[in-house]
This record gives structure tokens, C-alpha cells and sequence, in this order.
């Protein structure tokens, strides 16, 4: 009779393992869940990365320096210029380079606008993983003003590779104050919009509270940063904790939530999109006049050691960290990106949750593969 | 009761979400743009398809085949030969792969003569990988002319600047000659 | 610096000794270097020391300087708020280090990472001794460790497929 | 040997310039087809039907051909309305969602449904190695069969019903219950882990949502004495259910709507094929024609569910001014655009919360309705 036992943990007949992706439609980009399941219920699941992988790392180390600005574009590519910003610093830092103070705040108002469009996708996706569909159009259309914005200013959507070294490549368009205090003003109406919408919504709110807990702990010691950190009620935010550019000469509130699940997270997006809503239009009251472009060596070769930069994108601390031998190029370019040590979490996330709250749970950490496999 | 609050509560916030997505379905423009029949207005700082400036004036592209562009280019996309030297210089190839390109504007902030611009044509996909790769007759503007008149321009310039230098090394052979004749003469 | 944080240093380099081989604070972060073999308990003291508390992995890599490699743990205090930076140095010859996802268990991938791209053991990790499962950018079956600056990627001669056949 | 050149020459022209002519022809034949249409439409009451009319008499009275020219009608009415119903569907999502919808083929898009059909027909027809072929195949006609009964009882109009059975309700609870033999049938049948979970959850849930949505249609029957589906709506003559009997009917009618999008696995119900779940659910597999029998099914089930909720509760083809079944029609277009608009505007439940919804709630709530109708209706007849 004992031998017909399954020992606890063992896979017995009824554990089925499912491979969700690499092809699938809740898995944002190329990621493969190895999953196993025992009825509707996930007994362990196994993140398998590295679809994207193309050794950026690498391929940046073998340029010059500021040639590797393009190159961060393609990591989180929802939010490039926050990727352009960490780089840049990271390369102002071992170069002694100045930035001259309307470029901190041009900087600061591109990686807000930036943090906007990636929440918006963020609440967009989110919205679809739980199923509701328009919610998710609505926050296309918002996405596709501010990216209209961008692209007025930067010429390109996605890949704006506009913050450098230095500086930012090329002041303001005429008139483009107004339209963004227009986007915004639009923005917060039609945000109210999306909470009743959504946020609002019984079906929304059983989906995700409770759902995916994290402890304030346990989202330090895996190294959680961003919205991730913030739901789980830890007040880590490095534009305070550690302020660069303009963020110390603006003010706006770090959203906290203590649940520390689905909709602590999903809230804490919400309220930044608000907060970065805020920040854009301190920028644009506050910004002086002046260069956009601080003064650069002609030929950039840092004197040997190392320097990082820590700074927060939007779906937390990407930092990147330089390692210089005195060349034109650096030995090491280490870009640490929050996706990665996020998905990290989620073996021990969804160990005894249902399918579908595995589905929220990976929604709710809001990763980028692009981050994730560099 | 707290079950028939909680119920009538999220039976109401229900209808709200229903309303907004009423108002949406009457009241709104809607904002689909049907593609290839209507076309996006880019913005003109837009990082669409290459091309090298025609000088009217001068009669030639810009470029002068410094090479800046292909250094700045994190991708290696930017080939070029040289025609020409000195002042009347311009290159009689420039090719580049856009199957590598990234559009990241570096080499036109590169370039100190103007030569390289982006244009705001953003269709660039195709079935056929060898149409990625853009001669010097597809980025000159005005196309092969452009480039045939710019190869003219700087022949003429050069014969002229050859001829220049010929008559003035002439004129120095002379000005030699007559000063050894009399040299000679004082001699 | 604060005095129990000097303490907790003090500590530290009573505790290992010889293993500490540098420990400054420079602009704001604590640079230490240690030994190898003196990193697991580097690690765990830098976490629970009073005074210093770096409870929060920043970041794990490595690089190749040619003669050998490098592994940099970046860490952070909560309470402080404060970076360290641990740093390893490793002969290229059978290059292992010590797992510390005992103590940070947000380094698990960043080590998979490092065995990844650097080949460099990571001895007590979850998944170490097998290579299909410490593999984690890299397809399972790869062969070399692509970061090493001595490694030559072998072209399999189709383009559509990359250096190396994979599956 | 001399190799294939490597690089083709660059095509003149892209294929997506807006060819004038070719719109000018497009709308040239849509305009033929209209005028052909209304040619038609005008000569037909000129021919001499009386000729026909006496044959048809003759044939229609054998009731084997009877039976099958009014199987035919069916068939043939519900294969064409959820042509429009998907149109319908598209737009209306579209619309809801700030876009456009189909826009294409035909005026705004209307032709778009047989467009696809027909696509769907000259898809290759893929049966997975693995798969239990007979289940497999028998899945798409197993749920699409019942809902066809279905149509059988559903009274258009007092003279427009195929068959009137005087327990129409329980013949409709019947049937209905058959679909959930068809999705599970389809997720065994494939192979595949997403459709045997999508199966799984679709079969349970069916089953489960069946037993409220009887009950609230049962305290329908309490209030009118009759099972038969004609004989509630005659019975409405002097008000519709939901406005005379309002303090039961209209928590009747809500338990029904709920079950209904139960049933008809819609959003906040679509967990059989939960689509950032189980990618597809049950029909993961099909393709073609055999997945195009589910949208069939599907949409029709639709129309029945909704034609049904406006004979209980709506007073079915009763209506002034226009002809009985243009009422119907118009009435269940209402209750259809009703399950599209709450679908496009909530999320999806979780399976357990799906259940416990069902049980603990709705079963429950279903019981209350139907003993206060049966008190409701000792009072009022009183």
C-alpha cells in the first residue's frame, strides 16, 4: 500500500509540464516557462531566459564609449531613454564630464515622458493578462500621443537614443512645452478614466489582491527594485535615495504600498505615472536657459578604473557599471537590469498558485526581455 | 449585509467601467489610421531612410569623403572611396547596409560639411534583403545625375586646379628661366 | 563612517586575516578585496555585522583582464545607504568561487550568469556541477564561454544560424 | 553548376501604393452587385408563384419534407445571421475601443465575415499525429449540433416556431447541456495540455452555471404555469415579465444573464479559452473549417441565449407597429449587444473564483428568486 504512495513533491501521473512560451501570448517577448503542473495548480516552474540573448555587454565593450549609447536603446526597450540616461552617467562619471543644467532637466522631463509610456504598457499588458481587452487599447492610445511627443522631439519612438554623454543631442522643438502640458492634461482625465475602468473593477481587484505576495524581506534580500520593491512597502527610490540630474530640485511623492501583491504593484504604477506627470511639468516651469550640451574631449579615452551609475527606470534600478584601462574603449560594460533579478523571483513566486494567478504574478513584475537577456 | 454592500458596490463600479466604455463607443473619434491608404504625418525631425544633399550651387553632394560618419558608426554601416583630394574632394562610392543600421543619428552629428541627412521616409521593410543595401546612387539625392554631375564638377575642378598649378609652375619655370638668364646676363 | 560600522570592519579584518586583502572607502563606497576562499565569510559578515547590514544584492559579474578574472559583488545597505563593492580576484585555471545565493538569493541568476559567460565555477550553488542547468543565456549545449577573452567563436558555416548550431 | 543569383532585383513597385483604378473597380462591382440585387428583388413578386405554390402545399404537407424544409431554414437562418453577428461583434468591439473595425471588404468592413470564411474553408485542414481522430473530428458538430436544436423551439413569432413543444424549456436545458460533451470532447481530442485544462474548466463550468440559470428560468415557469416557450410570450400580452413581475424577474433575469455568459464562455467567464492562459483553450488545435464550427456554434449560442432572455423576460415577439419576428430580432440584438458590451469591459475570473461564484453565490441567490416568485405568484393571484 506504501509503495503506491507518492512522496510529497515527487511528480505523480496526474503532474502535467507545460512549456508556456516561447510563443505565447501572455509571455511579453520571448520567455519560456517550463511548468509544471498538477491540475490547475503550479508545483514548480523554471524561467528559461536567453532567446534575446546578443551579448550587448560585450559588443559594447568593443566600441568606443559613447558609441554604446545606441546600444542601450535595445535593452528595455520600452523605456529607452532611462536606459540612454544610465549609461550616460555611467560614462560622465569615469570621463569627468559636466552636464550642463538644462540638460538635467530635458533629461528628467524625456525619462519621465518615458516612464509614462512605459507604465502605460505596463497597464495595457497587465490588463490584457487579466482579460479585460479594452482597457488595454486605451492605454495604446494614450501610449501613442506620448510617443508622438517623443518622436517630435527625438525622431524615433522606441529607440530615441537622445540622452548622451554630456548632455542631450538637441534642445527642445519650438512649441513643445505646450504640447506636452496638452498630452498631459488629457493624460490625467483619461487615467481617472482607466481607474474606474479598471482599477475599480471586483473582478479586477479578486484577480490581484492577496495574489503574489511578497515580503518587504524577501524583495530585498532577491534584490527587487522599482514598483516591485515599492508595493512590498520598502521606500526605496533612487531618484531620492539617490538623486541625479534634476530629480533633487523637483518634487514629487514616492508612491508606497505595503500589500505587497498584484495590485500593490499595479497601484504603485498608477500613482507614478501621476507623480511623472508632476515631475514633466516642474521641467518644463523650472528649466533654464542654456546649453544643452556640456563640453566634451574630442577623444574620449578615461584615465584606467571603474565607475557605475545607478538609476531608476521604470521598472526599477538598471544600473551599469564601467571598467576602464585607459583605451578608447572600456574592458567591461555590465548593465544590471531590474527584469532580470525580477524574473528571478519567480520560481518561488508561483510555487502552489493557479495558472492564472502565475499569469498575474508575471504581469505584475512587468518584465522586458530586451532587459532580461541583453 | 456586508456581502449585499460589497455585491451592490462592485455590481455599481460594473456599470461605471460600462459607461466608459459607452462613451467611448459613441462619443469618441475614433483614432484607427487605415494604413497604406492613409499615411502618418512623421514629425520632421523624424530618423527615416538616408540620403546625401545635392548642392545646387556648388553642383555637387556635400560629402567629401572624411570618413567621420563611418568612424562614428557603432555598426560599421558606412562604407565610402575617396575621389578627389584636397579642396575639390567628394567620393564616387558610398555604400550603406541599412540591413545593420540603427538609426541612431550618429553620423549625422559626425559630419561637419552637412553631407548626410535623414529623410522622414519611414516604409523601409522589403521583402528582399539586397535592397538594404543603399549605393550612392540611391542616397544621393537627386540619384545617379547627382552623383554624375558631382563626379563632373570635381574633375573640372581638379583639371582646373591642375591647369591652375600648371600655369603657375609654368609661370615659376618661367620667372626661374628669366631670372637664371640673367643671371646669366650678369654673369 | 559610522562607529559600528568601523567595529564591524575591525571585525572583519580580525575574522579572515590574511583573506582581506584591501579594505578602503572611497567617495562614499566600501572597497574591499578579498581572498577566494575568504568570500563566503566576507559575504555573510557584510550582510549581518551591525553596522554595516549590506542586506541588498546589487549586482554579481565578473570581467577578463587577460591574466586573470575579476568577480565584483555590488552591495547595498538598506539601512545605511551605502554601496560596497566585494571584489575577487581568480586565476584563469580553474577559476571557482563560492556561491553566496545562501545569503542572497537574488545572486542565484547573476551567478549562473558569470558560470555563463566566464566559465568560472560557482561551488555551492543550486544548480552547480550541471551545465545544461547552470547555462542561462547561453542554449544549454553550448560550447566555450564567450566572454573569456580568449575565445574564438567557431562559425557553423550557416549565417541563418549563428557561430554555433544550437537547438 | 552555375548558382541561383543571390539578390533578386528590387520589385518596381511595393504592392501597397494605392492603386486608384483598382479601388474605382471594386466599388464598380459592389454597385453592379447592389443594382443586380435590387433587379431581383423588384422582378420577384412578378413571376407566377401561384404555380409553385400548390407543389409546395403538396410536399410541404408530407411531414418528412416537413421536417427537413424547416431543419433547412434553420440551418440556413443561423448560419447567416452569425455571419452578421460576428460583423456585428467586430465592430462593436472596434468601436468600444476607439478603432475602426473591419474596414475593408465590402461597405465598412460588412463583407468581411465571408471573407474570412471563405478563408477558413481553403485553410489546410490539420489534424495533429496524436490526436484522437474521432473525438477530434466528431468535437467542432458535437457543439455545434445542440445549439442547432436548439433553434428548433425558439418562437420568432406565434407562427414562426420550427417546432412548438409544450416543454420547450426542458427540451432547451436538454440540449444545452450536450455543449459541454463537445468542448470536452475537443480537449481530450487534440492532444494538447492547453486544451485538455481549457476542456477541463469549459465542462465544469457549463455543468455548474446550467443548475442557477435552470432555476432561474424554472421561477419563469412558476410565474406563468406553462413550459412551453410560445405560451410564456402569449402570456406577456399584458406586460413583459421584467416590468409586471419586477421585484422577481428582474433578479431572475440578472441570475440568467450571468449564466448565460457562463455558458457562452464570454468574458468575465472566457476561462476555457483564456487567452493569455491557455492561448486558445479548447479549440488550441483546430483550424479551418473545424474551428470555424466553433465560432458558429458559438455565435449561435449567442442568439439562442439571448432570444431566449427575451422570451422569458422581454415578451418575446410582442411589440406594436411592426411585424412579430422584426420585434424578436430586434429585441435579441438588444440582449446580444448587452453580452458584447459587458464582454469588451471586464477582466476574466480565476477558475476557483468561477466556481465559487457559481456555488456559493449565484445557486444560492437562484433558490431565493424562485421561492419568492412561487410566493409572489400566491400573493398576485390572491
Amino acid at each position: 500500500m506504501t509503495a503506491m504512495q507518492p512522496a510529497v513533491g515527487a511528480s505523480t501521473s496526474s503532474d502535467m509540464t507545460i512549456n508556456l512560451g516561447p510563443q505565447h501570448p501572455s509571455t511579453h517577448g520571448v520567455l519560456r516557462l517550463m511548468v509544471a503542473l498538477d491540475g490547475e495548480y503550479v508545483k514548480s516552474c523554471r524561467p528559461v531566459v536567453g532567446y534575446l540573448h546578443r551579448g550587448l555587454e560585450r559588443m559594447m565593450a568593443a566600441r568606443p564609449y559613447r558609441q554604446s549609447v545606441p546600444f542601450t536603446d535595445r535593452l528595455d526597450y520600452c523605456a529607452s531613454l532611462n536606459s540612454n540616461l544610465a549609461i550616460s552617467q555611467a560614462i560622465e562619471r569615469i570621463g569627468g564630464m559636466a552636464v550642463p543644467e538644462r540638460a538635467q532637466y530635458l533629461r528628467v522631463m524625456l525619462c519621465e515622458m518615458n516612464r509614462i509610456a512605459s507604465h502605460l504598457i505596463f497597464f495595457g499588458t497587465y490588463a490584457a493578462d487579466i482579460g479585460a481587452t479594452t482597457a488595454f487599447l486605451y492605454a495604446f492610445r494614450e501610449r501613442e500621443r506620448l510617443l508622438d511627443l517623443l518622436e517630435a522631439y527625438t525622431g524615433a519612438r522606441l529607440t530615441c537614443n537622445w540622452i548622451r554623454p554630456g548632455g542631450v543631442a538637441s534642445d527642445m522643438p519650438e512649441g513643445y512645452a505646450q504640447a506636452v502640458c496638452a498630452f498631459l492634461d488629457g493624460f490625467l482625465k483619461e487615467l481617472d478614466a482607466y481607474d474606474t475602468l479598471l482599477t475599480g473593477n471586483p473582478i479586477f481587484r479578486v484577480r490581484t489582491e492577496g495574489v503574489g505576495i511578497i515580503s518587504p524581506e524577501k524583495a530585498i534580500a532577491y534584490g527587487a527594485s522599482g514598483p516591485v520593491l515599492r508595493g512590498s512597502g520598502v521606500n526605496i527610490d533612487l531618484r531620492r535615495t539617490e538623486p541625479y540630474d534634476a530629480y533633487p530640485r523637483t518634487q514629487f511623492d514616492v508612491p508606497l504600498r505595503t500589500e505587497g501583491d498584484c495590485l500593490a504593484r499595479y497601484l504603485v504604477r498608477v500613482e507614478e505615472m501621476r507623480q511623472s506627470a508632476r515631475i514633466i511639468r516642474q521641467c518644463l516651469r523650472e528649466m533654464p536657459e542654456g546649453e544643452h550640451w556640456g563640453k566634451q574631449p574630442k577623444v574620449f579615452r578615461p584615465a584606467a578604473g571603474e565607475a557605475y551609475s545607478r538609476t531608476e527606470s521604470p521598472r526599477g534600478e538598471l544600473s551599469i557599471y564601467l571598467v576602464s584601462d585607459g583605451t578608447a574603449n572600456p574592458v567591461r560594460v555590465r548593465v544590471r537590469g531590474p527584469s532580470f533579478v525580477h524574473l528571478s523571483m519567480l520560481p518561488e513566486l508561483v510555487r502552489g498558485v493557479k495558472v492564472a494567478d502565475m499569469i498575474a504574478i508575471l504581469g505584475s513584475l512587468d518584465t522586458v526581455l530586451g532587459e532580461v537577456d541583453r | 449585509m456586508r456581502l449585499i454592500v460589497s455585491f451592490a458596490q462592485g455590481f455599481v463600479s460594473i456599470l461605471k467601467g460600462m459607461a466608459i466604455t459607452f462613451l467611448n463607443l459613441v462619443g469618441r473619434r475614433k483614432i484607427t489610421l487605415q494604413y497604406p491608404y492613409q499615411r502618418p504625418n512623421v514629425s520632421p525631425r523624424w530618423r527615416g531612410i538616408f540620403y546625401l544633399p545635392y548642392n545646387d550651387e556648388a553642383g555637387r553632394i556635400n560629402c567629401v569623403g572624411c570618413t567621420l560618419c563611418a568612424q562614428a558608426c557603432p555598426t560599421g554601416v558606412i562604407t565610402m572611396t575617396k575621389m578627389g583630394a584636397g579642396k575639390h574632394a567628394s567620393v564616387n562610392a558610398f555604400t550603406m547596409d541599412l540591413g545593420r543600421c540603427m538609426f541612431c543619428n550618429l553620423c549625422i552629428e559626425a559630419c561637419p560639411f552637412d553631407a548626410i541627412h535623414m529623410s522622414t521616409r519611414f516604409e523601409l521593410a522589403s521583402v528582399d534583403r539586397g535592397v538594404s543595401l543603399l549605393t550612392i546612387d540611391k542616397l544621393a539625392q537627386g540619384g545617379a545625375d547627382a552623383v554624375e554631375r558631382t563626379k563632373r564638377t570635381i574633375e573640372a575642378a581638379l583639371e582646373q586646379e591642375a591647369a591652375a598649378k600648371a600655369a603657375a609652375a609654368a609661370a615659376k619655370a618661367q620667372a626661374a628661366a628669366g631670372a637664371q638668364a640673367a643671371e646669366g646676363a650678369d654673369a | 563612517m559610522s562607529a559600528p560600522a568601523e567595529a564591524a570592519l575591525d571585525a572583519l579584518r580580525k575574522a579572515l586575516g590574511d583573506g582581506l586583502r584591501s579594505c578602503a572607502l572611497d567617495g562614499g563606497t566600501l572597497r574591499l578585496q578579498v581572498a577566494p576562499d575568504a568570500l563566503h565569510q566576507a559575504a555573510l559578515h557584510l550582510r549581518d555585522a551591525d553596522g554595516l547590514r549590506f542586506d541588498y544584492p546589487g549586482d554579481l559579474f565578473a570581467w577578463d583582464t587577460g591574466e586573470r578574472f575579476v568577480v565584483v559583488y555590488r552591495l547595498w545597505s538598506t539601512t545605511l545607504s551605502q554601496t560596497a563593492l566585494l571584489r575577487v580576484e581568480l586565476e584563469r585555471d580553474g577559476a571557482a568561487v563560492a556561491s553566496v545565493t545562501d545569503i542572497w538569493p537574488g545572486m542565484n541568476w547573476h551567478e549562473r550568469e558569470v558560470y555563463d559567460l566566464y566559465g568560472i565555477e560557482i561551488v555551492g550553488h543550486p544548480d552547480a556541477g550541471d551545465p545544461t542547468r547552470m547555462r542561462i543565456l547561453l542554449p544549454k549545449d553550448w560550447e566555450g564561454f564567450p566572454f573569456r577573452k580568449d575565445y574564438v567563436p567557431v562559425f557553423s558555416g550557416d549565417p541563418l544560424h549563428g557561430p554555433q548550431e544550437t537547438n | 553548376m552555375s548558382l541561383p543569383p543571390l539578390r533578386r532585383p528590387a520589385p518596381t513597385r511595393t504592392g501597397f501604393e494605392c492603386d486608384p483604378a483598382f479601388v474605382a473597380g471594386q466599388f464598380a462591382a459592389g454597385v453592379a452587385v447592389l443594382v443586380a440585387a435590387i433587379a431581383v428583388a423588384s422582378a420577384l413578386p412578378r413571376l407566377p408563384w401561384g404555380l409553385v405554390d400548390p407543389l409546395l402545399v403538396l410536399i410541404g404537407s408530407h411531414p418528412v419534407i416537413n421536417a427537413l424544409i424547416k431543419a433547412l431554414t434553420v440551418t440556413v437562418f443561423v448560419t447567416v445571421h452569425v455571419i452578421f453577428l460576428i460583423w456585428l461583434e467586430r465592430k462593436f468591439a472596434g468601436w468600444m475601443q476607439a478603432r475602426l473595425g473591419p474596414m475593408h471588404v465590402g461597405w465598412k468592413g460588412a463583407l468581411q465575415t465571408i471573407a474570412d470564411a471563405v478563408k477558413l474553408l481553403m485553410k489546410e485542414d490539420i489534424i495533429p499525429t496524436r490526436a484522437d481522430r474521432i473525438l477530434f473530428i466528431a468535437a467542432p458538430f458535437l457543439t455545434f449540433m445542440p445549439t442547432l436544436l436548439t433553434f428548433m423551439v425558439l418562437p420568432f413569432s406565434e407562427k414562426w416556431v420550427a417546432y412548438d413543444f409544450p416543454l420547450g424549456i426542458l427540451f432547451v436545458l436538454a440540449v444545452t447541456t450536450n455543449i459541454s460533451l463537445g468542448t470536452l470532447a475537443a480537449g481530450w481530442g487534440a492532444n494538447n495540455k492547453y486544451s485538455l485544462l481549457g476542456g477541463a474548466r469549459a465542462c465544469a463550468q457549463v455543468l455548474s452555471y446550467e443548475i442557477p440559470m435552470a432555476v432561474a428560468m424554472l421561477s419563469v415557469v412558476t410565474l406563468e404555469g406553462t413550459m412551453s416557450l410560445t405560451e410564456i410570450v402569449k402570456h406577456q400580452q399584458h406586460g413583459w415579465n421584467i416590468i409586471a413581475h419586477a421585484p422577481v424577474m428582474i433578479p431572475a433575469f440578472l441570475i440568467f444573464m450571468v449564466c448565460g455568459l457562463a455558458e457562452l464562455n464570454r468574458t468575465p467567464f472566457d476561462l476555457p479559452e483564456a487567452e493569455s492562459e491557455l492561448v486558445s483553450g479548447f479549440h488550441t488545435e483546430y483550424s479551418g473549417m473545424r474551428f470555424a464550427f466553433f465560432y458558429l456554434g458559438e455565435f449561435a449560442a449567442n442568439f439562442f441565449t439571448a432570444g431566449l432572455a427575451v422570451t422569458l423576460f422581454f415578451g418575446g415577439w410582442l411589440g406594436p407597429w411592426l411585424p412579430a419576428p422584426i420585434w424578436f430580432g430586434i429585441k435579441t440584438i438588444a440582449v446580444v449587444t448587452l453580452f458584447m458590451w459587458i464582454k469588451w469591459t471586464v477582466p476574466r475570473l480565476r477558475v476557483d473564483q468561477m466556481m465559487g461564484f457559481c456555488w456559493k453565490f449565484l445557486v444560492p441567490a437562484s433558490v431565493v428568486v424562485f421561492c419568492a416568485t412561487a410566493v409572489w405568484v400566491m400573493v398576485a393571484g390572491s
